[in-house]
């Protein structure tokens, strides 16, 4: 077992993809050209190794979803990339009106085998450049939607979602791209749809996914030496959302901090809390409490940008406001 | 060409006519709700369009598409039971009017996003391309939809990668009530030469000159030669939809192109000129396809409202294991309050 | 006062707006041509009124929009006319990404007071023309979101929402178009940002906006046969969200049922349903209950469309279970 | 032309190139983060461009716009401040290189959504048009960012409304890492075509025929005769941003169209050879151009950082009066927890 990248990780299963199945093709902007390989180098060396299989598209994301979709329910498996996400906006129709509605509203007669690729992130690249969609994409029926965490959860996800017959989105992170960690050798997959304990503990539950995850697991290890003791549930998946794990952990710890990255008003962490309000409602000790992005379109100047980030500082705070009831 | 295959497309233009005519009775009869965009004067685009391509060419048009579906090979029946929005409808109900599919036939669907479905038909192209299946992709469109950016994503790129592909304008000259000059800056066959791609202007109230148009540039396409762009000219008779009060239009323009009704046209000017039929057999044709739409309704009207428990079918295609865990993803219809999995009562 | 419809609010309020502000203008497909002036008859008279001041554009949201917005930078005070919020995807960039970034981004150099009037709604047209973004929306910073109910909000927000100096989204309602209701003869204002009690009751608190407080109403007469007495607040702008008269009613009721049209995942119903547990807590007799549409793409049939929107009757049945605590 | 003026330009172009040169050095160091596009080899068209406008005329391009900054007028001192994300810079440090801005001056910011700012470009000319102020928008893009759905409906809008502007494309042959022939189907102008459109092709490295290529469109915009469209072939000198190692474009590419460097190119077959300056001028003009690039890193470094209480300044232009209600939208930075409107305790 090596330590890889998440990058890496993420190269190995298209690569793995590709070997297995012909359909599979890569298609976006810089996949092939820029800097080796994609403008984060994901894609880097695989244009070479399979030739006329990962193509450099216009900058029109609407066709690169749209055309994505076409090529899907035409018997290909495309992996469309999507720069950052926020020119998902530009495709925005292409996404919810078209990839989301084919197998439902044709009642089964069309699948739409795809897989949209594309980082959240930030790195003081300002207001347009540095949003969070998940919550958005998390409402969309008929989507299915993953946000992996660590090198390991990225590989098993992405081949997971290469090989299934719906349109999945798949929520990578800038912050996250050179982050390492252990992965087989051997071929494995992660479903989609479970979640996942990432820490264990018994005084308070985090249920979080993404970036968020490894910055509440830092957490986790300040708060360890004060004597609180957090479990960490990293949902993986968006949409379907898994609250087994989540519930479990609630009813052993009785308080509960949704992490997320993106604003806090309409955030998936609003859905989760009001969910496990109304299911746990008698097993909560606090408040259902939540740590989440600032409502600002992001400014780029250092301390700006640092203010209206959540980071392991933040759940921590949290976290401590929790245990000593400050609720 | 085959005689009877002429007869045929005849057929199929008129049962399109009396098809849209008795629809539009169901809808004020309420048996229809929603939107209703009738083909009433676009026939001859649809009808011959399809005897131009082979059976396993890939079709996707816009909400518009009762013609297509029926000039492709979708019984009335299926049809019309999914206007009713009934179980042996094409989409068993759940797509209605705008969403007539039929995938065996290798027709993709119709799309009620303006522009929405260019990029999928480059799509379905570039996967024949891809997979080297030798099938070219027909995509139709209203001429109102050349102005939204999808247009210009999908040609562009069709241009660029010489997709199989036949962009097809239905330029009935409006969108709903705006006219071709208040909402496209330049001739309709000018939109092609931003993208360098091969056009004709084709009459589309002339079955035979579509059918041929279509015929060139699909040979174009299985040659290798990349996309083509057609403008067929037709109108509308009717309104945008049973919505519409058709206020907009001049009344003499709307009679000056019911001159040029394209199923008359066809039997005086193809079948009777050419003795291929009489007026006899044209009645007999009429009478036929009024039963035929007769029996559609029949059908449509016996078949059952799709079941509710059928709601949830097809969300994925490959279900996931733990969907029902929180409750909130396929709670069941009209079931509220207390959640499958509760509280243990702790508080 | 006379009773007008909706409708008739809407294009009082407009033609009030236009005489009063030369800067005023009408942008959208169809404003003026269509069945005499709008696809649901809203701009109906104004063209011949306003001469050059209502015009019909090209089919094409991101364009609408987009000139919206440079428009509204130049001088002007565009209301720009989307005909359904299924076609917002379409200018879903210019929205997130132009119209509520120009003011924050820019420090305040550039303002954008633009309208974008569009209605929710549906009536078997399926499912691309029958979906409800207000959570999305109202999630975006910088943006201001309403969503009147009544005549008499319809026509006072609008006013409000066009003499403003930022960009506001004006949700309109299909349902809502021919409905009546009270409207004075003289001017008045209905200020963005303020909820209002529909009615009044002491047992159950309803959180609402839009067709659904319509329905609440209908529910509330209902329950109140059964004595139960039921507290509805309108909360008719969905950003800012004002929960002053939500805290009010649930510290007096103790309970709470948020009701909306649209999917209940990432709905604004989850956003409300977790600030309120999180402020008022302790003052919960039974958890936060939601009703809201079911997670599918809406089908056309009508049995079907009618088993997945919430109305009255559901809001009955979530009413009674919440007082009979069969949460 | 007046001497001073073309004096005025070679400055402009050259504090361009330095200023450009510096900003590298200060990402190398760190005091720049994020993107940093730098604008070497584009020089002449944002100074020729600007030289042909009214100081009121509208002007909106893309995130490559410290160029377009500094030609407009704006200081060195606000943009480095800028690109350091001070609070003295052009928007206090909030939009950072790819947003500049400059309302006073006419100057509507740098966008950074492909595409995004055209429709608003066409806004600003619709509304110069209907408050008859008799200023013309000049909008600048890069060629990768004429693929996008808003190129197109932008420049429909434009030809149909008869809108005073400019569409002017600095075409350095390459988006990001993609060349030409890869995003395009169609030679530059082209795509004019397809919009009926006037167009023209302007030497982007020669800053005088983009200054009378920009005269002509905007004249042609004063008389009443609607949109033009621009394209300015031109070439980065740097790659695409400072993350962009530039391994894809041949180096010979780039040695050749170093050659054709705009500034020494004006200074010799326009300033020299009219004998308006002489090589000690030159070096003197270059020496004031360092020491403003100097004074304003100098000035930028001392500049102080936003304070953190501004954060929600201008989250709207019209605050309304309960926003704290809830504590959701305006919390204070960093304070998490205890909500203002907490329970009075009753559990
Ligand atoms: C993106 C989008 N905007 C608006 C509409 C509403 N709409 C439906 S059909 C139509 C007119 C389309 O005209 P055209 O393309 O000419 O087709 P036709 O109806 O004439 O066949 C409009 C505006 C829509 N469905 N999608
Ligand atoms: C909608 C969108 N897609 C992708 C990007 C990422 N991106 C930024 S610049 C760029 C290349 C643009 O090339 P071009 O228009 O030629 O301008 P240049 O950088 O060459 O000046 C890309 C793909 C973006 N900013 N916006
Ligand atoms: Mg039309
Ligand atoms: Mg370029």
């Amino acid at each position: 077992m090596a330590e890889i990248t998440y990058r890496e990780a993420l190269r190995r299963a298209l690569r793995e993809e590709m070997q297995r199945d012909p359909t599979v093709v890569i298609w976006g902007e810089d996949v092939v050209a820029y800097a080796g390989g994609g403008a984060y180098g994901v894609t880097a060396g695989l244009a070479k190794e399979f030739p006329g299989r990962v193509r450099d598209t216009p900058i029109a994301e609407e066709a690169i979803v749209g055309v994505g979709i076409g090529a899907a329910m035409g018997g290909m498996r495309p992996v469309c990339e999507i720069m950052t996400v926020n020119f998902a906006l530009v495709a925005w129709d292409q996404i919810v009106n078209h990839a989301a509605k084919q197998s439902h509203m044709f009642n089964g007669q069309i699948k739409v085998p795809m897989v949209i690729r594309t980082p959240n992130g930030h790195g003081r690249t300002a207001a347009t450049h540095s949003q969070n969609f998940d919550a958005w994409f998390a409402s969309i029926p008929s989507l299915k939607v993953v946000a992996p965490a660590t090198p390991y959860d990225a590989k098993g996800l992405l081949k997971s979602a290469i090989r299934d017959d719906d349109p999945v989105v798949f929520l990578e992170h800038l912050q996250l791209y050179s982050t390492r960690g252990e992965v087989p050798d051997e071929e494995y997959l992660v479903p989609i749809g479970e979640a996942d304990y990432k820490r264990r503990g018994a005084h308070l539950t985090i249920v979080t996914w993404g970036r968020m995850t490894i910055e509440s697991l830092k957490a986790a290890q300040v708060l360890a030496q004060e004597g609180i003791e957090v479990e960490i549930v990293d949902l993986r998946t968006l949409r379907p959302l898994d609250y087994a794990l989540a519930l479990e952990s609630v009813r052993k710890t009785h308080r509960v901090i949704v992490v997320e990255e993106g604003w806090r008003t309409g955030g998936l962490g609003a859905e989760i809390a009001a969910t496990l309000q109304e299911i746990a409602f008698n097993e909560l000790d606090a408040p259902i409490a939540r740590v989440a992005g600032l409502e600002v379109p992001m400014p780029y100047a250092k301390n700006l940008e640092r203010a209206t980030l959540p980071f392991a500082e933040d759940v921590v705070a949290a976290a401590r406001a929790m245990m000593h009831n400050e609720y | 060409m085959d005689k009877d295959e002429l007869i045929y497309m005849y057929r199929q233009m008129l049962l399109i006519r009396v098809f849209e005519e008795r629809s539009a009775e169901m809808y004020a009869k309420a048996k229809i709700a929603g939107f209703l965009h009738l083909y009433n004067g676009q026939e001859a685009i649809a009808v011959g369009a399809v005897s131009a391509l082979n059976p396993d060419d890939e079709i996707v048009v816009n909400y518009r598409d009762h013609g297509w579906a029926l000039a492709r090979g979708c019984s009335a029946r299926a049809v019309m039971a999914e206007l009713f929005g009934r179980a042996d409808g094409t989409t068993g109900g759940r797509g209605g009017s705008m969403h007539l599919v039929d995938v065996k036939r290798h027709f993709w669907g119709g799309y009620a996003i303006v522009g929405g479905h260019l990029p999928l038909a480059v799509g379905l192209a570039v996967a024949a391309q891809y997979l080297k299946t030798g099938r070219v992709t027909l995509c139709s469109m209203g001429d109102g939809s050349t102005n939204i950016g999808t247009f210009h994503a999908a040609l562009n790129w069709a241009k660029l990668w010489n997709a199989p592909i036949i962009f097809l304008v239905e330029n009935n000259q409006y969108a709903m009530g705006t006219s071709y000059d208040v909402h496209s800056a330049v001739p309709m066959l000018q939109k092609a030469a931003g993208y360098n791609m091969y056009a004709e202007e084709v009459d589309g109230m002339d079955v035979m000159a579509v059918r041929e148009a279509v015929c060139r540039a699909a040979e174009r396409a299985r040659r290798g030669e990349g996309p083509s762009f057609l403008n067929a000219v037709t109108y509308r008779f009717r309104g945008h939809s049973m919505a519409d009060p058709d206020v907009q239009r001049d009344k003499q323009e709307i009679a000056a192109w019911r001159q040029r009704d394209p199923i008359p046209r066809f039997a005086d000017e193809v079948l009777l000129k050419q003795n291929l039929l009489t007026e006899a057999d044209l009645q007999a044709i009429r009478k036929s396809v009024e039963e035929e739409v007769e029996d559609a309704i029949a059908f449509a009207d016996k078949s059952p409202e799709p079941s509710l428990d059928t709601l949830y079918d097809y969300i994925y295609m490959q279900p996931v294991s733990n969907m029902q865990i929180g409750g909130s993803l396929m709670r069941p219809p009209k079931t509220i309050g207390r959640l499958s999995a509760t509280s243990n009562g702790r508080g």
